[in-house]
């Protein structure tokens, strides 16, 4: 099925199977964002809402260079995410809805999604919030001698943060596994890079720290997945932190509040002509690697999956008012 | 832009803000804004929306996602001769500058024997209600009222939203505004000369005789709303807008409550350790032995604040809570 | 190095918190302690000298100065299936982490639905007295207890010193433990056997009838002296130790309220919404027609800490302050 | 009387005035601080006392490169910094006794000095909180148009907190003239800097903010003026930052109550060896600069201010407790 060309690179060289199942991921978390900004006009989510597109290959990418047992710590723009790792988007979408059966029981809602099994610990939405707790996650793993990488993602405006700054050098310092996943999609809100940092080469801030960087066009989902790989490599086999700047763009506003004041539409424009699904797509077709039935079938799948997801959602009961005051404290002592 | 100059002024409680900072920069070219997305952007709030444009980057600044910095960086230029407005987008992210706030621009007076004063004005939105969860949807303004060496105020009508910035600015010790985002769409009006207020006193918004309800901002809105139920029913409830937490014009609320005899504090902050809690203990000590009825507190549920809509609403003070708890307190023994 | 062997056991409440770390550290060895200077330089306040020696350096963390940093590092431990005691040196500078004891800690298990607690301990030193001025002075115990999703606690005798460790560590949820600083030369007796104590519940120290005197941490200590010199006079007051502030046992202060009709607060925080206002609220709410005079409080001047003694001192509640006052409550009408 | 020896590097050719200028300077300094340990011993001064001997070198030749119009923003280690900044050391020790004639009118003690005439903004006693205070004054000058550096010294230890990645950002984003001064005595009261650091050359850390940068002997006052002059001419000539390390040796313990465990007593003395005063005063008798009479005189001098400043802080009045509550706000309304 797969056919090698001569003259390709490397990275070009992927087969069949795993072009469609890269394919099949972006597009997941594609067409979940497009239903959640229609739930969202429906009044059926709430809140913010900050949606992934454009990022996918981010996502997609990096989240392929992990195993089951490591750790994934997000922001508050973390559906790809939770999805990727593995929470269902019924799941997903139910606690988007605010019900029972989503993945954090209705408490968190978009910015909060969470799930135990998938060892994805949020859903961070206080900007550089998550950073510490990657480094302590780590650290957990390194004192009980466990081989496990915890992958932490965060935007470029989080770069801005005290506590990023702490995380690196807390890292750095005492030998902690984190794969550091800078997302950098040229703003933060509506503040562009340049007016938030004053050396926007984001990748060069590792050195301060001694600490290996990379940078890789976080519109490649193949670079980004090479390149993750690569890194994850280096996190396992040293123990020790590595700094990965995505560079990206979101195709959306900001939130649902967004009027997109700060950016041209062109610019925009410039960039989802580089969607990273669609590149994507476009070579592996004229590859051969897939063909348009493989993706219409993706999309079939995926649009079942959404409507079961949807129903799901709809169908799950509201949290009983009786339990409003479960979970500010555990409901066992002993840990 | 705005028609200051006729008589009434049509506008939101975000126009409100607004032109008090407009006003404010034209009066004062030591006053700046500075925060998180104030420019380019509009504002998270679209509160300083256009100011960029009409002001300039320099004096309409956008920082960079860093609380503690800017914040700190506000002390120092309040110190150094500005005026600045710093805006944090949310009180929840203040607490990423809260040794700032406290251990800087507190303290620094008092430290410095008097020296250093600290004319700093700190803008942030607070409170819930609009499915923003745990980590945006905090009150905290009550428990920032604890600390010494700040002033703690929160505009509730269009007139505080447009008056109390420029009487923040006139002060020479910093100044903590909380808004409650859930009233930026509210509209009314304001007279075109309004102006500078006095952020010391409360208000009686409503005269009544039966009860008094002691609230601020987003709360109190809620209970005028149960005060005109009641009164409906022939309950008179008298309604005090604190506006300013810190100080605290305990006057006022005692005359009433003298009076009355009765009291309710409707307070969308934590209930433990709330400004609700103060305000009880300050009326016991101060008027006991006028009370008919222990001093009642309608705050917000003790949790983290919940997604889901329901859950959320359950957790706010509501209208027909008031309703009910100033019923039971009127009917116990009047 | 203990005679743990021995019956009772001489000493003082810091090599009681020493004990309890040492031995929480051989039980189980999840647990280790991480802060500022807590091990090579012996820890700020020598609590944990000794301690590097015998567990090593990645069981006795130091960390750079970076107290948001590793908090979060502690919150990140302990959902990694660790136990951490995360020193921060002193309450002030738990500013500087408020984000993640607020924003993270405190919301964890809550926003996630019930998935992820964190089993946190937070060692922090507290209080004023030593003449350490505005920004090493403070007393925000309760103030934190204002926050829902953590548990604050305070012990006062080299009991709870010694024991309330393991029950914060064996608690599935963030545990704050505030160390009044002018406690650790404290020296007493402990039996051998002082375990883990039950954080959850104040306890009388001293019965009394003629009036209920509600304290903990340092404070307490002045209030037993006081209690010892009214009963000179024939005034029995009866002292609580609340030990924990959140949550806070209010049936065992509403229980002794409700049978001496009178009670005074003895809390180090400043006054304006303090926990000291919380239970005077909570009293009313609960006995108000038991009491046969408002309740009292005294706390802390509200300034910023003044570095001269005689000031200090000065905004410090005294032995001599609460004798008076309760000479007069009691005289009122008694 | 000032003697140009041939083969003399240029920071070695120092009149005989200036000279014993800067002695005088850090003398004053060490005798206070000696004078302060007494004190303290002595139960007149109280709480936490952190001393600066062996770091003369670079609170004196740094604020050479001042004038009287800049800013100084110090920390808790600051006596040297205040004296040297002109403030009285009568008004010094007096706050340091509590007195009502303190430079803080008693209300700070030892780690909270400061004087508006001298713009010595303290005092500052929460590790890197001047740090983004220092950016704000220097965003006032800015703004203002006024042509003045604000200096802000912090340790090495203050680095790791998040507020000195803020501040160096904020300051190179935004050019503004902030002289960032790290005093690097190695240590972070027990926590050596490869305890607290994953890098240990600071001046390294400046390049990821673009910040231009220069570490300097900091036992060796000719040296460390020289190159502070430079430092400062470069931000009052570009308005950018800059960030100067001068690397130190804190001769004491930490504070009063340090019982120096995490260093060895070897390491202390190698560094004693290096006095800068004892270092300075040598040299300079060598080349004849100054004469054993010129120290002996200064030893004179010292010595009678320090008799007259006790003499004074004894005399001064305790503050009224009526005025316990001053000055927790103003008293005037109209700034
Ligand atoms: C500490 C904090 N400050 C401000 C905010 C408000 N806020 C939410 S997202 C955001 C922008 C973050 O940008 P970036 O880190 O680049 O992530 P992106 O949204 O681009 O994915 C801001 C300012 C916040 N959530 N937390
Ligand atoms: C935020 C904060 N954390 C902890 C402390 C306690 N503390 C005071 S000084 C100090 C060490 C600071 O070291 P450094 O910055 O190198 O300055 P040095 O004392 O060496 O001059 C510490 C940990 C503090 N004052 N502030
Ligand atoms: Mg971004
Ligand atoms: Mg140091």
């Amino acid at each position: 099925m797969h056919r090698k060309e001569s003259g390709k690179t490397k990275t070009d060289m992927v087969d069949s199977v795993h072009a469609r199942h890269l394919l099949h991921s972006m597009i997941r978390i594609r067409r979940l964002e497009e239903k959640c900004a229609e739930l969202y006009s429906a009044m059926k989510i709430r809140g913010f809402l900050h949606l992934y597109d454009g990022e996918e290959a981010v996502a997609v990418g990096v989240l392929e260079a992990l195993t089951g047992d490591d750790a994934v710590v997000a922001t508050y723009r973390e559906h790809g995410h939770a999805l990727i790792r593995g929470i269902g988007m019924g799941a997903i979408l139910a606690e988007m809805y605010g019900k029972q059966d989503g993945c954090s029981r209705g408490r968190g809602g978009s910015m909060h999604l969470f799930d135990g099994k998938a060892r994805f610990y949020g859903g961070n939405a206080i900007v550089g919030g998550g950073l510490p707790m990657a480094v302590g996650l780590a650290l957990a793993d390194k004192m009980q001698q466990r081989s496990r990488v915890t992958c932490c993602f965060f935007g470029d405006g989080a770069v801005a943060e005290g506590e990023f700054h702490e995380s690196m050098n807390l890292a750095a310092l005492w030998h902690l596994p984190v794969l550091f996943v800078c997302e950098n999609n040229l703003y933060a809100m509506g503040t562009a890079l340049k007016y938030s940092q004053a050396v926007v080469d984001l990748a060069t801030k590792a050195a301060s720290y001694g600490v290996a960087a990379a940078a890789v066009d976080g519109m490649d989902v193949l670079a980004v997945e090479k390149a993750a790989k690569e890194a994850a490599e280096v996190v396992r086999g040293s123990g020790k932190p590595f700094f990965f700047e995505c560079r990206t763009y979101r195709f959306r506003a900001h939130s649902m509040y967004d009027p997109e004041l700060y950016r041209s539409k062109a610019e925009v424009e410039e960039w989802k002509g580089r969607c990273p699904i669609a590149t994507f797509a476009g070579k592996m077709k004229d590859q051969g690697t897939v063909g348009d039935g493989d993706i219409e079938k993706i999309e079939q799948d995926v649009a079942r999956e959404i409507d079961e997801a949807v129903a799901f959602a709809e169908a799950s009961p509201w949290e009983s008012l009786e339990d409003l005051t479960r979970f500010v404290y555990s409901e066992r002592r002993a840990p | 832009m705005t028609n200051s100059d006729k008589g009434l002024h049509k506008l939101t409680y975000r126009e409100a803000v607004r032109e008090a900072i407009r006003e404010a920069m034209h009066k004062d070219e030591r006053v700046f804004l500075m925060g998180e997305d104030v420019g380019r952007y509009g504002g998270c709030f679209a509160v300083s929306k256009g100011l960029l444009e009409e002001f300039g980057s320099e004096r309409i600044r956008d920082t960079p996602l860093s609380e503690s910095g800017f914040v700190g960086a506000g002390i120092g230029a309040a110190l150094g001769g500005m005026r600045p407005i710093v805006e944090v987008m949310t009180v929840n992210f203040s607490l990423l500058a809260a040794d700032q706030i406290l251990n800087t621009a507190a303290v620094y007076l008092y430290m410095s024997g008097g020296q250093f004063n600290v004319p700093l004005v700190i803008r942030m939105a607070t409170g819930g209600g609009r499915q923003l969860a745990a980590q945006h949807s905090r009150s905290l303004e009550g428990w920032y009222a604890h600390i010494p060496g700040i002033k703690v105020v929160c505009p509730a009508t269009l007139e505080d939203a447009r008056g109390m910035l420029w009487t923040a600015l006139q002060d020479p010790d910093p100044v903590l505004i909380f808004e409650n985002a859930g009233l930026y769409n509210m509209e009314g009006t304001v007279t075109a000369t309004a102006g500078p207020v006095d952020i010391d006193r409360a208000r009686v918004c409503r005269a009544g005789k039966d009860i008094t309800i002691i609230s601020y901002s987003a709360s109190l809105h809620k209970s005028i709303e149960a005060a005109a139920i009641l009164a409906k029913e022939g309950i008179e409830a008298e309604v005090i807008d604190l506006r300013s937490l810190r100080p605290l014009d305990e006057q006022t609320f005692l005359n009433s409550v003298a009076a009355s005899h009765r009291a309710l504090i409707v307070d969308e902050g934590c209930r433990s350790g709330s400004i609700a809690a103060e305000i009880a203990a300050r009326i016991m000590e101060n008027v006991f032995y006028e009370l008919d009825a222990p001093v009642a507190r309608l705050c917000s549920v003790e949790v983290p604040m919940p997604y889901a809509g329901h859950l959320e609403q359950a957790v706010l003070p509501q209208v027909d809570q008031i309703v009910n708890l100033v019923r039971k307190m009127v009917g116990a023994d009047g």
